[in-house]
Order: structure tokens, then C-alpha cells, then sequence
């Protein structure tokens, strides 16, 4: 049964320094809030785990609080680089970041493999491609038909966090539109923690809705606007200025400083 | 009506595109040239993005694969893990796009980085969904600016996989769709050569030099003996292109 | 694009004798009508797949149109056996019936993937039973960690047949409710039918809905009632009687094909 | 209150389980003794049926595993392949159930044929969930009444894995949950001996006798010392027990 918690003692209790963490949130839902409260509560050596890196783990690589990521795509949608995992990569700055790259089909079959609690997910991928020396991929042969598949090792994070946009008191979560592999990511881990927009007393059903139950969780907590930047269906919508100014912010070390101190650290919770 | 060599690009994409094609797309020029398409010859055009919206109709352009507009529009949204194996893997998708930092003269294309893998000029955002889109859809279009740095004699990383090393590799890879169709840039339309599969000037965009889309390539480009030069957009095709707006741009456009 | 059809019609053109048919449906949404067609136009030689072959199944094999049973569970829910699958089983009447026999996590994973065009599906199941030998399981060892787990051969039947609540005149359909493996078996499917309520307009948004596009499906057809004497959620209930009732009518050969004549071979359409 | 052998059953069952376990339910007496356990000491047990259905709370005892009202009661419903993989398999659920044919003195069940199997003396309906539920479920409740014909030497086909051939026997097959905890039948309760794993009446229901169950066993049946009588159903349980019923059941009652 998940526990009804303040972001603060969620992360607290479920992220330690060094875990594997994935914050998942495909465009749409991304955790911010939760992202930032890692950050102050100055988390060190975390493994990262997200098919779109994008601005938050920027931020989360820029403030030092990831020795390694596991990613298919780290950009800034629409806009460009993310100059934080570049100099990271490119540098070394704040900390060396090691990588192991994916593609999003790849991530995808082995998070449904950490759901079903299968070591290892199948697919038609990477045939060709160079990226079989930075990912964990192996060949395995199909004991019908002899053909040559790719397997990839199952994500299990040790946390697992995502958004949505609500919860009812015990915990069951219901989440719609894009839904991305929050579902996947929740139920691969082994702690999960989903910050919501309210905690409301019933969930009225909604079509395309996507219910995580609440005996499934380990943490809730209410984070209204905790998606900001991205967006909250039938919430709120992308701020896709920040994005832009994003791109100037996160190009020079001073001015990522500066905003990470005020907009984070110094910031109310 | 006078063009620009970007909207030169979005139309030639979406010339070729047929009514009730399914297109997994992806944002930029794929979904602009995309959407022109669905706004003129091929109104039943079926838009996958990775983001698992199928059938999404957006009026606004999108700003990210991810917009709350595709999923409002959209005749389902599945999660991620089943777009990908369900709809693109099992061989549904009639034709992917995809851009990339650098191609070959098979197709084979470079989005991950410039330079070394561990000590990288550029550390590029990494393949996302092209892989498997290049291994998996039934064609691909590529769209890329054509210059020596980015069709290059050989790749600094091999991200995705057009022609590999030429006849045979995709079967030997027990990759499942044709491969690239077309390579589409500012200069002109490449398609691979039926026998050696090798990217072969084809096409030139109106003004464009046979010599200038050479001189914009890494390797030695062979030229079609049957080189045409691309139709001019149309009027009809322009102003339909000039309409596609993100929901950003029409707002500050009042 | 799916053409919408007569039930009639989309029999006729899609399921041929010595095929590998689908009617799917998880106690809800049954394939009835369709399957009585198939009964009318005397198909032969048949390979039946499905998770819980019912009362639609047994009418089939006691019509004699199948030659191949592919299931995880033969009963009549909640009543008892199917006594024309067991004497056609049991004393080969009215034709012998190969069986090739699953548990439902094994068909479940095997129509994923004929869904995912994957050669095989791999589970934690089938160990230390006696199902493997009536069954299409191998042992695959996970690359990974040197775990062995069951693999079985993808579901690939040449038509899936499901009902559904209703369509739209683009052949987009919808099915909302328990959905079993529908949208796998569908999708599993070389060619495909759906059966539906009633074609629409336009599909209002229902929570829970499965949605199956148009242009992955072969063909659509109007089979009001469709179902019965299973349900459709939202447009009619279980005929439990009917369910009872059956039990005594498929006792015995006689009244089975007087049945089958009077409710099938001399119904209207 | 005086009561049935079938009631005693279910009420046996249902004290089984604990409040906030996730059952995984099939039809007839284990979805019986599950309401019953939600009815009365178990408000918060959360109940999954194979059809996808998550967290059901039906208001009338389901007649098959995809009754209408489950799905509308539930939580979530999802598909069949979810169900399977990213709940049972899993590891997620607490408690399942199962009957079955036959039980042999390991817990190995059959619910497949009688006879041999390409000649069936009975064509039995086949495994369904049973395999996977033996396998993975944290533990599993098996409801089935006691006879020689059911409680037999050797099974006549190995549908689900209980201890398979003793101590060892789950681990060398990599099965996850801890197996069997209790045989609930109608003449008293049987569980696995800690050493040998066998099924050793632990209880015997008021008014039987150890030797009536002796008797009803095809094996050579261990008594343990501490053996028990299960307490007598409780007015509160056979009340909340006879208020379950089926839709139609209801309805015939007027």
C-alpha cells in the first residue's frame, strides 16, 4: 500500500546516494519537482536511467548528482543540445558521466522485462549498428526458427519515478494522454515514488486513462505544478519558453550555477 | 510564389507520400513535410509518433513528439513499449522518417556522435527511435542539408542502418523493410542505386548545379543518367506549408 | 484501410477450409455470430486457436469444422465441460481433434508476440509440468544470467475474428470492457474481422477502451447481438441460462444437431 | 448456526487470508472464499481475476472470471497478456488459488485429463491460469474435496507444480513463490510438512474424524502431532457467506 508522503521524505526515504534511478516522462509528466528535491537534498553517484534525458537530468548532470546514465535520446526537444550532458561527456564537468546508450525500442523491451520480471527483453534492434558496444545487448537465436534476435538486459531501478495527475488517499494513481513507459518504469523498479497534481477523494474514470494501484507503490506525494516545464494533461500546458531560455541558461557553467541556486536549492519547497 | 531551400525540402517529402500511407514521424521537417502532406494530396495519411499516439490529426504543428495536441487528435495512444514492438517492429509503419548528423553513400546514418565515442567533438542526442525505424519500417526518407561534413566517405558512429555495406547487408541483418528510398536535401533528392544500392543524385532542386551537389559530398557522387530537376513548389503547396504553425508561432502571430 | 462487410461476406472471404483461425474473447465479447457463420458456410479442416474455447467452440468442433484445437482452458465457465469437445476428444466424433495444449500466461505470451512479428515468446512457465510435451515450449537461457525460461512459438493464425461494442465508418473500432487478447490476436493475424454492435459516426471516448485503427484491420461487419449469448458491456448482459441450458443440449448428439440446425444452418442471417 | 461441508470450505479458506493481500481469484469456491474474506476480516483484500480485472469489488459473486461487474468494480482492468506477465509472473501477487482434479502428496496437480492423455477416460477443461499461479504466487490456497479418486498416489498428468518430487524440487525448477501452503478440502486442512514437503493433515473440520480423512486419501496421509479442529464458522461468516450470490441468484430470490 503506498504511503501518502511530502516529496521531501519521499525522496528521502527512497533515493540514497549511488542508486539506480529512473525518472521517466515522455514529453509529457516529467518529474521535476522530484528532480529538483534530489538535487537539494544533494544526492551523489546516481545511475540515471531515462529514454529522453532531457532538462531535468541536465540539471540533475549539471548539479553533480549522476555518475552514470542510461539513455536512447538525450536532447532538448525542439530546441537542441543539453549543454550539461555535453560537457559532462565531453569535459568531465561536474563529474564524468559514463554512458550506456540505447535505442528507445531497446530501453522500451527491456523495461517490459523488468515489469514482468524477466531477465532479459527481445527484440528486432541493433542489428548493424555500432551501438552494441556501449549497451547491454546480446544475440540470441530463436529455438524455432533459428533466426538471430537482440536481447537486452532488463532494467530493475532500485526507484522509479514518475508524474501524474492524480492520486485518491490509498495511493492509486491514474494517469492519461501520452503515458510514455511510466507504467513499465513504476513496475520494473523495486521502490517506486509518483508525485501527482492532487490527491483527490475519488478518481473519476477518464478515457485513456492508465490506474498504477496503489498496494503496487511504495510512495505518493501531492507536487502540483511538478511537471513544470513539460506539461500536465488537462492541467497545464508546456512552457515551451523555458525550454528556449533553457538552451542559453545551460550553456555556461556560471549562469546553469546561478539558476540551479535560486530556482532550486534556495527555492521553497 | 519565391521558396526557401527548407520549404523545398518539406515539400519534396511530402510529394512523396501516397494517401493512407501510415508515417512514424518525428518532429522538425519529417513532421512538417508530414503534415503538409496530410494537408494536401494525402488527407487520410495515417501519423504515428514515437510518443504512441496513432492517428494523430494536429491542427498546430507540434513542438515535440510528445504534445498534448497529438494525443487529443489521436485515434489511440498506446504506451511507449507497444508502439514500438506492436505498430513499428511488426512491420505496420509504410514509411518512417529520419534526419541524422551524417550519412553514407549506403544511407547508413550517424545521430550519436563527431569524433571518438569517448571523447567526442560533438556528443550528439543518440538514436531514439532510429534504429529500429531504419531496420523496421517498410521504406525510410531521410532528410539532411547535403554537405561534406554531414555526407561523409565514412560515418564517425553507425546509428542507424541503411544499405550497410551494400547488396545483401540488410538480409544478412535480417532487417525486414526495402531501406531508404530517398535521401532529401537542400540540393536535391538522392535514391539508392538498384544495383549497388550506393545514395545517386537523382534529382536537383530548381537552381541547384549538378557540380554543387557534388562538391556538398563526401564521396564520389554518381549522378542518375536520368536526373530531373524537382518541380517548384506549387502555390497550393506553399501556402499550405506556410499554414503549418506550432500552436506558439500562431499565438504570437495573434 | 478495414472494408466494412456483411458477416456473411467477410467469412466468405477471409477464413478458407484448412485454416488457422483466431475467435477470440475473454468470457466477454465472444465472437458468436461470426462463428455460426463459419458453422453455416460448412468450413472444414480448421485449426482453432484460443485461451478459453466455450460454448462457440464447441459448437464449431461438434459442427465439424475444426481439425485442431490451440487452447489453455476448455470448459463451460461457471457450469461445466464441453461434451462436444470431449467426445470429439475423447472418441473422435465427429472428427478426431488434435489438441495442442497451453496455459494462458503460454498463449498469452505466445499472440504478444505473433502481435510484435517476434518468432517466439519467452515466460517463467511450463516447468516441471507435463504440458510441455502437448505444447510448442523450448528452453531458452537468458544471456544475461544463465536463467532458463520457457520460450514459445509465436501465435501467427491466419485470420483473428473478435467482437467488439462498435466501429466507425472508417473501420476504426472500439471495445471497451475486459479485453482480453483481442487486441494481440488481431493484431497477431495475417487477416482479421471484427464484429461490431453497431458502425458509428464517430467514436465517442469511453475510459478503458481499446482502440483498433481501421487501417490495421482487414474488414468490419455489423453483427448486432453478435456476442450472445456472451456480453457486451453497455449494450447487453451474460445470458447465464443459456449457458445451463447448453450443458444439456450438448450432452447428446441428437439434440446438438438438431440445435445446430434449427439456430444456425436454418437461421436467418 | 448449522452449516455445510462446501461452506466450512470456504470459510476455512477465507480465514486464510489477510487484510490487504492481493489474491489472484479463480470462479466458483476460491472467488467465494475471497469475497467472504472482504466481507468480513479482510475489507482491504485486493482481488485480481485472470480477465485482466485489478482490484475488483463485486457486489454479487461473479458466475465466470469476466463477468461485467468485475471490470466495472475494479480498479483497473488491463489486458490478458499484462495480467500474466507484469502481475503474476511478477511476483506481485500475495495469495492464489486454485482447485483441481487431483493433488498427489506433493501438491502437484492435475486439472488436465484422467486416463492417459491421447485416450482420456475424461477430457478435463486444462490448466488455464493454474500453471503460472502455482509458480508465482508468493503462496498458493488449494480448494478441493478429499477422496482416493482426487488425493492419489500419481497423478495421471502434472498440470501444476506444487513441491514437484519433494524438498529442492521449486528451486531446481526456478519456480519463485513459496508453493502450497494449505490443501483446504472438505473433511479438514492439509499442509506441506517443513522437512519433507509432503501434505500432512494439520486440522480436521468439526465432526470428522482422522481416520475419515485417512481413509479419503490415496497416500499413506502423516497426521501432525499438533494436529487441530478448524473453529466452527461463525455466525457473522455463515451470514456474510449466504449473502453472497450470483447476479441471477439475487435475482431469483426476488
Amino acid at each position: 500500500m503506498a504511503r501518502i508522503v511530502t516529496l521531501e521524505e519521499g525522496i528521502a526515504e527512497l533515493v540514497s546516494d549511488g542508486d539506480t534511478v529512473a525518472l521517466e516522462g515522455f514529453t509529457h509528466l516529467i518529474p521535476h519537482a522530484a528532480g529538483h528535491e534530489i538535487i537539494r537534498q544533494r544526492r551523489r553517484g546516481l545511475t540515471l536511467i531515462r529514454l529522453t534525458p532531457d532538462v531535468i537530468y541536465d540539471q540533475l548532470i549539471g548539479a553533480g548528482c549522476a555518475a552514470r546514465l542510461v539513455f536512447s535520446w538525450g536532447g532538448n526537444p525542439g530546441v537542441g543540445s543539453l549543454h550539461r550532458l555535453r560537457e559532462a561527456v565531453e569535459h568531465g564537468w561536474p563529474e564524468p558521466l559514463e554512458l550506456e546508450e540505447h535505442s528507445h525500442a531497446g530501453m522500451a523491451a527491456a523495461y517490459a522485462a523488468g515489469a514482468a520480471d524477466l531477465p532479459f527483453g527481445v527484440l528486432r534492434g541493433y542489428a548493424g549498428t555500432d551501438l552494441p558496444a556501449h549497451t547491454m545487448v546480446r544475440w540470441i537465436e530463436c529455438p524455432f526458427t533459428g533466426e538471430r534476435l537482440a536481447a537486452v538486459r532488463a532494467l530493475r531501478p532500485d526507484v522509479g519515478i514518475v508524474h501524474a495527475q492524480r492520486a485518491d488517499r490509498e495511493g492509486n494513481v491514474q494517469l492519461w494522454g501520452i503515458s510514455g513507459v511510466q507504467k513499465e518504469a513504476v513496475l520494473a523498479s523495486a521502490r517506486s515514488l509518483v508525485t501527482v497534481e492532487e490527491i483527490v477523494d475519488e478518481l473519476e474514470p477518464v478515457p485513456g486513462a492508465v490506474i498504477l494501484p496503489g498496494w503496487a507503490l511504495t510512495a505518493v506525494a501531492a507536487a502540483p505544478g511538478g511537471a513544470h516545464p513539460s506539461y500536465v494533461h488537462g492541467y497545464y500546458e508546456r512552457d515551451n519558453g523555458f525550454y528556449v531560455r533553457w538552451d542559453a541558461i545551460s550553456r555556461d557553467r556560471e549562469a546553469f550555477g546561478e539558476w540551479i541556486r535560486e530556482h532550486v536549492l534556495e527555492a521553497a519547497r | 510564389m519565391s521558396h526557401t531551400s527548407e520549404e523545398m525540402m518539406a515539400v519534396a517529402a511530402a510529394r512523396r507520400l501516397h494517401d493512407g500511407d501510415v508515417c512514424f514521424v518525428g518532429i522538425g521537417l519529417p513532421s512538417k513535410a508530414a503534415n503538409l502532406a496530410r494537408a494536401t494530396h494525402a488527407p487520410r495519411c495515417v501519423l504515428i509518433y514515437e510518443s504512441g499516439t496513432i492517428g494523430a490529426k494536429p491542427l498546430n504543428l507540434p513542438l515535440s513528439i510528445g504534445d498534448g495536441e497529438l494525443a487529443e487528435t489521436a485515434d489511440a495512444v498506446v504506451g511507449v513499449p507497444e508502439i514500438f514492438a506492436y505498430w513499428l517492429q511488426a512491420g505496420r509503419i509504410d514509411v518512417g522518417f529520419l534526419g541524422a548528423a551524417q550519412t553514407d553513400r549506403h544511407g547508413n546514418l550517424n545521430s550519436t556522435v563527431i569524433g571518438d565515442y569517448d571523447h567526442p567533438r560533438v556528443r550528439l542526442p543518440g538514436g531514439g527511435g532510429a534504429p529500429e525505424i531504419a531496420a523496421s519500417c517498410k521504406q525510410t526518407l531521410v532528410i539532411l542539408k547535403q554537405s561534406p561534413r554531414t555526407f561523409v566517405e565514412r560515418l564517425d558512429f553507425r546509428t542507424s542502418v541503411g544499405f550497410g555495406d551494400g547488396p545483401g547487408s540488410r538480409e544478412r541483418l535480417g532487417l525486414r523493410g526495402r531501406g531508404i528510398t530517398a535521401v532529401i536535401t537542400d540540393l536535391g533528392e538522392l535514391e539508392p542505386d538498384p544495383e549497388t544500392l550506393e545514395l545517386t543524385l537523382a534529382r536537383v532542386h530548381p537552381g541547384v548545379g549538378v557540380e554543387q551537389a557534388v562538391a556538398a559530398t563526401g564521396w564520389p557522387l554518381a549522378v542518375r543518367d536520368d536526373l530531373e530537376e524537382s518541380a517548384r513548389p506549387t502555390g497550393r503547396e506553399l501556402k499550405a506549408l506556410r499554414a503549418l504553425r506550432t500552436a506558439d508561432e500562431r499565438e504570437r502571430a495573434g
